[in-house]
């Protein structure tokens, strides 16, 4: 807590192999002082091959890991001073929490005084200090993931790296301990990776986020960039909920495309590379789309409505079967939008999240 | 007044090796002979009276170590040219020519054995002294065997069916049993055909063939079998023990073998081994070993026969010498084959 | 309610219980026997005892051989789950983290003893012993009994190591502590009942071996179980029976505290 | 399992000294074993052959030895199944007090000695021993039985001797398949049998095989009880390899006896491993 100016951790052409399967290609990577960057994708994409290459546990098989600018690559995991909050925390089940906390002063041959001083000292700041005597099995989930990031930062990392840290709580608690590390974080300046799947997460507690899909970085931005304007058709369907509606370029111009879908065309303020003629698709949030009976957009049928405390979902068929999401205020909504009943999808052009190139067209559409 | 002292610490040394005779072995390996023995009689017999005298007379210890004759040349061969893994064997006279050919053990050195010269002449041999005869014949229970046997014949009778107890060839006993049936049936050790022939019709009467006579003494004690071949020495210490068990001669001639010791080749305490076989020698061992329940047939000319030794086996040397003997030379070329044939004819 | 009695039900209930009686039966049937036996007060054994005594008890105290049978065979299990244990878990390390279809290879090698006959193996150290002119003594018995014994101290370590979290480790790691560090406060701990466990029948099973030493031991170095053989079958001694009467009594006694403090019986499944 | 990667060289150390020790101690006898089941001749005058094959092979003894021991391992492991399988049934539906107490009896014989256990049968089953002197009371037989020195005493005493080993990964087994299968299979109108021989017993096929592979070679191998209960009548491939290298000393046919044995139970267990593969493969592949 005393390391109050964190350190600047890089990738440099991180490229790691398991035999054939490649699990990180070319990955660059800035973090700065202090911040607070997670690690997001589906398991499999190489974001716990990333975090062991940084903790040490892998060797890359190219490129460079650098601490304040230097490369800490041929370092061993036991000198590099990086933290590591694992998954199911990892306490030492035989141990005290105190033992625990004191392991890596211990390991490193302190003297008895200095590590009981930091144990209370860091049980203290995660208000554990109760504790000390207990063993680990007989804590809550949260109160281990409080040891565990006491243990961690006992030994005053340079790094900390958290490792789907919140996966193993309820979902309460689950809000309150990503609200007390980020409040920690920011009160330690600690520079900090955070591994997880959970898009939400990742969007609630990051500076920035990285994206990662198969060993690739698809993009590196903060949260509100990510959802507002994810820059692939991946990183547009992991993260939030996005309705993806066939189409084709209707007009272009240097900053705006036409999209037609059926008979509509819709003006977005997107740019694209397609041309005029190619089937494109384009992505809208629910909440940024809105049902009307009244006539305007695009015809659909109603499948199901799904009131979820203050809004209501709906489920509807565009005519060429396309299933679209649509969340609005329930305050908002005619009382005769029901299931079975036809209506009207009205698709603001400014709110569409982005614009992709169709991987997969529907012929004819 | 220069010896009391010496004295009481000659009396404090024995005291600490009293004491120390409960500690493990090998902590005095310096002094220790290691002497194979047969097991049951043997075993004890050595143990009650060799030991102690020969422990007196050398100020030495002895492992003593029951094996049958063949697990001993087993062991001789397997550590043959390294140090022996024993000093003192203890053979039949079959065995003994085996591990004389193999160049097991050594020549006996006559001049360090001075009770070796007080044995009858038949018993000096060169490799060794016999240090007793072993002679066979029918032993039986008195409480459920009413008739007392006279001859092998009698084994064969129908009212003994699943009664009759031998023991297979890996013992002398077996095979002395063996060898006189096939004497007896006109076959020579160049052509066991007759025995096993005469074997096969024992079966419906077997009840169990063991491994040893030792075995065989056990089933006795656990009325597992009523009648069968039995060693002369077994019988009588069974007997001594309260087991209801008589010993007979067969009246077709008794077979008999000498038992002979030996000091190995390699042995590590040649000068002790001596000492150990010579102490077998003495007059006063081989009188104490005659007594009952032991009755070991003395080999040494200062011991007269007495008691169940000359009232069932010998009253002089000669009467030894009628007895039944066989070609050892020739059992041991057909040893191997006959034991594959045994193993043939009395399986279940 | 007759009509929908449950036949079935009720007839493979009746069958594997009565199975189960007549098996449990046989299992404890002759340590009970043995028990019996070694408190009579006849000459010879013979069951059930007509009077019960304490006398072969007392005769065993006398009994030198048997004595030094037993002392030899402790000595000679103890130096085998040492070494066994030392081996065994080392290997079980590299074992345990190694995908390496060598590794796989290695491991059967070493499981191997457990479905070789032993005999077998007796009668090659034997031969090799002697070829390399070793003399028999406690050091030949000892390796050969440690071959037999590597594989359940394996086993149990195996076992524990799949249980522990290796996440535990890499975090041992990532605090700074060294290898050597963390196999001592980490790993060792933790598969400490493993290791127990296999030490103890490792012990159970080299104080128990015959076919081993049949080959092996020399003529100083009787082992127990021969000797309790060879008085069995030789003597049908009564004293064989208070020496098992000993033996059974102390294996409970150490199971009961192997299962207390290593939970032993959990690795034996 | 991450470390290992970076720490490969040092890892391997570690298995290093237990795979020197096998390879001096264990690998190097085995094959001097089947070195010295070449050599032509008893005294081992270096001339090679098959002979010593050609000598075992050419008995029919010799060959009934084997089958006979092979034949014998077939016999107790099926006593061992039919009765164990029961016993651990009953454990996985016993309450917990009662389990420690049920795997306290079933290991209780794998820690005792064996001889001590097989002392005991011969009490038992001797012809004034328990067995008979209940049977001959009953009226059961006019004279007492011969079950010691008999095949059938060797196979009883080898069942009780060797049964833990199918009973322990039986229990394994059983404890680890789901009881909503059995329940599943009578709510759709399966009986107790039905269920236990559609359900249950495929299902714990791989502790079944587990526990033949122990049982079996356990119960060829057996040395002790073989020679102690079936006496010398019954002739066994271990005894028979004792015999020819301690009574007879012929090692070089000893040691051919013993390559054949082992050769013998490695094939049965590498057919039962390949057994269980296959099932495990249509299992769960």
């Amino acid at each position: 807590m005393t390391d109050a100016s964190g350190h600047a951790l890089a990738l440099e052409h991180i490229t790691h192999r398991f035999g054939d399967m490649v699990a990180a290609s070319n990955i660059n990577l800035d973090i700065k002082p202090g911040e607070l960057v997670s690690l997001l994708g589906p398991s499999g994409c190489g974001k716990t091959t990333l975090l062991k290459i940084i903790a040490g546990f892998l060797r890359p098989t190219e490129g460079d890991v650098l601490v304040d600018g230097a490369a800490i690559t041929h370092i061993p995991p036991n000198r590099r001073r990086i933290g590591i909050v694992f998954q199911n925390y990892a306490l030492f089940p035989h141990m005290t929490v105190a033992d625990n906390v004191g392991y890596g002063l211990a390991a490193a041959g302190r003297p008895k005084g200095e590590i009981a001083a930091t144990v209370k000292e860091m049980l203290d700041v995660v208000q554990m200090s109760a504790f000390g005597d207990r063993l680990p099995r007989q804590l809550s989930g949260g109160q281990q993931q409080r040891v565990a990031l006491a243990r961690c930062l006992a030994i005053r990392p340079r790094i900390l790296l958290l490792d789907e840290p919140f996966s193993a709580l309820d979902k309460n608690l689950r809000l309150d301990m990503q609200i007390e590390i980020k409040r920690l974080q920011r009160q330690s300046g600690i520079t900090t990776v955070l591994v997880t799947h959970d898009q939400e997460e990742a969007l609630s507690i990051s500076d920035r986020i990285a994206v990662l899909s198969r060993g690739i970085l698809e993009q590196l931005a903060a949260p509100s960039e990510i959802y507002d304007r994810p820059r692939t058709l991946f990183v547009n369907t992991f993260v939030g909920t996005a309705n993806l509606i066939e189409g084709i370029v209707a007009a272009k111009t240097k900053s705006d495309t036409g999209v037609r879908i059926g008979d509509a065309v819709i003006d977005t303020n997107l740019p694209t590379y397609l041309a005029v003629g190619d089937p494109i698709l384009l992505s809208v949030r629910p909440e940024s789309v809105r049902l009307s009976k009244a006539a305007g957009g695009l015809p659909v049928r109603i499948r199901a409505v799904m009131p979820i405390g203050p809004s209501q979902i709906y489920d509807v068929l565009l005519a060429d079967g396309t299933p679209v999401k649509v969340v609005q205020d329930r305050a908002a909504s005619a009382p005769d939008l029901t299931a079975d009943s036809d209506a009207f999808l009205v698709i603001d052009g400014r709110r569409i999240s982005g614009l992709f190139t169709n991987p997969d067209p529907t012929p004819g559409a | 007044m220069p010896f009391p002292i010496s004295r009481r610490h000659l009396l404090a040394g024995s005291a600490a090796l009293a004491g120390m005779s409960a500690l493990p072995r090998g902590v005095f390996a310096a002094d220790e002979l290691v002497a194979a023995t047969f097991g049951g009689t043997w075993a004890n017999v050595q143990k009650e009276i060799l030991a102690p005298y020969f422990s007196k007379k050398s100020g030495a210890t002895v492992v003593q170590s029951p094996m049958l004759a063949t697990a001993q040349i087993a062991k001789l061969t397997a550590a043959k040219g390294g140090p022996a893994p024993f000093d003192v064997a203890m053979l039949d006279e079959g065995p003994a020519l085996e591990a004389i050919d193999a160049g097991l053990i050594a020549k006996y050195d006559a001049a360090k054995s001075p009770n070796f010269a007080g044995l009858y002449p038949q018993f000096q041999g060169e490799y060794g002294p016999a240090i007793t005869m072993q002679a066979i014949g029918i032993a039986y229970n008195p409480k459920t065997v009413k008739t007392p046997p006279t001859s092998w014949a009698d084994l064969w009778k129908p009212e003994y069916k699943g009664r009759v107890g031998i023991t297979s060839l890996a013992s002398t006993l077996g095979l002395a049993f063996l060898l006189d049936i096939n004497r007896l049936e006109g076959g020579t050790e160049a052509d066991m055909t007759p025995a096993f022939k005469k074997l096969k019709t024992l079966l419906p009467n077997l009840a169990a063939v063991s491994a040893n006579f030792g075995a065989h003494g056990a089933l006795f004690r656990q009325n597992e079998i009523d009648i069968g071949v039995q060693n002369f020495n077994f019988a009588e210490e069974l007997k001594a023990k309260g087991v209801p068990i008589e010993f007979v001669r067969v009246s077709t001639g008794t077979p008999a073998w000498k038992t002979t010791m030996h000091v190995v080749k390699g042995a590590l305490k040649p000068d002790l081994a001596y000492a150990y076989v010579d102490s077998q020698l003495a007059p006063d061992v081989q009188a104490a070993m005659q007594k009952t329940p032991w009755n070991v047939v003395p080999t040494s000319t200062k011991v007269p026969y007495e008691g169940i030794v000359a009232s069932k086996i010998a009253k002089t040397p000669d009467d030894l010498k009628k007895m039944v003997f066989f070609d050892w030379k020739k059992v041991n070329q057909g040893r191997a084959a006959w034991t594959q044939q045994f193993n043939r004819e009395i399986r279940v | 309610m007759r009509r929908y009695f449950d036949w079935e039900g009720w007839s493979f209930t009746a069958v594997f219980a009565l199975l189960s009686l007549i098996t449990i039966l046989v299992l404890i049937g002759p340590t009970i026997v043995i028990m019996m036996l070694s408190f009579t007060g006849e000459e010879t054994l013979h069951f059930p005892p007509t009077h019960y005594s304490l006398r072969w008890y007392r005769a065993l105290l006398d009994a030198n051989e048997l004595q030094d049978a037993f002392i030899i065979s402790i000595k000679v299990a103890a130096i085998t789950v040492v070494a066994s244990v030392v081996l065994g878990v080392s290997a079980a390390m590299t074992i345990a983290r190694s995908k390496s279809p060598w590794m796989r290879g290695l491991e059967t090698l070493f499981m191997s003893p457990l479905i070789l006959p032993a005999l077998a193996f007796g009668f090659a150290a034997l031969m090799m012993f002697s070829l390399l002119g070793f003399r028999p003594s406690t050091f030949t018995l000892s390796i050969g009994h440690i071959v037999v014994c590597v594989p359940f101290v394996l086993r149990t370590t195996l076992a524990s190591l799949a249980q522990l979290d290796p996440a535990l480790l890499d975090c041992s790691v990532s605090l700074g502590a060294s290898d050597l560090y963390t196999f001592r406060r980490i790993t060792l701990p933790l598969i400490g009942r493993g290791v127990a466990s296999g030490g103890f029948i490792a012990f159970m099973s080299s104080f128990d071996n015959v076919p081993v030493s049949l080959f092996l031991q020399d003529a100083r170095t009787q082992v127990l179980p021969i000797y309790l053989w060879d008085i069995i079958q030789n003597q049908l001694d009564s004293r064989a029976a208070s020496a098992c009467g000993v033996i059974i009594i102390a294996t409970i006694v150490l199971m009961v505290l192997m299962e207390r403090f290593a939970g032993f019986s959990r690795f034996m499944k | 399992m991450a470390a290992a990667a970076t720490e490969k060289s040092r890892e391997w150390q570690l298995a290093l000294p237990l795979t020197a020790f096998f390879a001096l101690f264990f690998v190097a006898p085995l094959l001097l074993v089947i070195g010295i089941s070449f050599q032509a001749t008893r005294r081992m005058t270096g001339g090679l052959g098959l002979n010593q094959y050609a000598a075992f092979l050419g008995d029919s003894l010799n060959v009934e030895v084997l089958t006979d021991t092979l034949l014998l391992g077939v016999k107790a492991t099926l006593l061992c199944l039919i009765f164990g399988y029961p016993l651990a049934w009953l454990f996985t539906r016993v309450s917990a007090k009662l389990q420690s107490l049920l795997i306290f009896l079933v290991i209780l014989p794998i820690v005792t000695s064996v001889v001590v256990r097989t002392f005991a049968w011969i009490v038992i089953l001797g012809r004034h021993g328990m067995v008979n002197d209940t049977i001959v009371a009953l009226g059961l037989s006019a004279q007492p039985l011969h079950l010691l020195f008999s095949e059938a005493g060797v196979v009883i005493v080898l069942t009780q001797v060797q049964m833990p080993l199918m009973v322990l990964p039986l229990i394994t087994v059983l404890q680890r398949i789901d009881p909503n299968l059995a329940s599943a299979s009578s709510a759709l109108g399966a009986g107790a049998w039905r269920t236990f021989f559609k359900i249950t017993l495929p299902l714990s096929m791989p502790g079944i095989i587990a526990g033949t592979i122990l049982t079996y070679t356990a119960c060829v191998t057996a040395f002790v009880t073989q020679s102690l209960i079936g006496g010398s009548r019954l002739l066994y491939m271990p005894m028979m390899i004792f015999q020819q290298a301690m009574d007879l000393q012929n090692w070089p046919f000893a040691a051919a006896v013993s390559v054949i044995f082992m050769i013998s139970v490695l094939l049965i267990v590498a057919l039962l491993v390949a057994l269980s593969r296959g099932r495990a493969a249509r299992l769960y592949g």
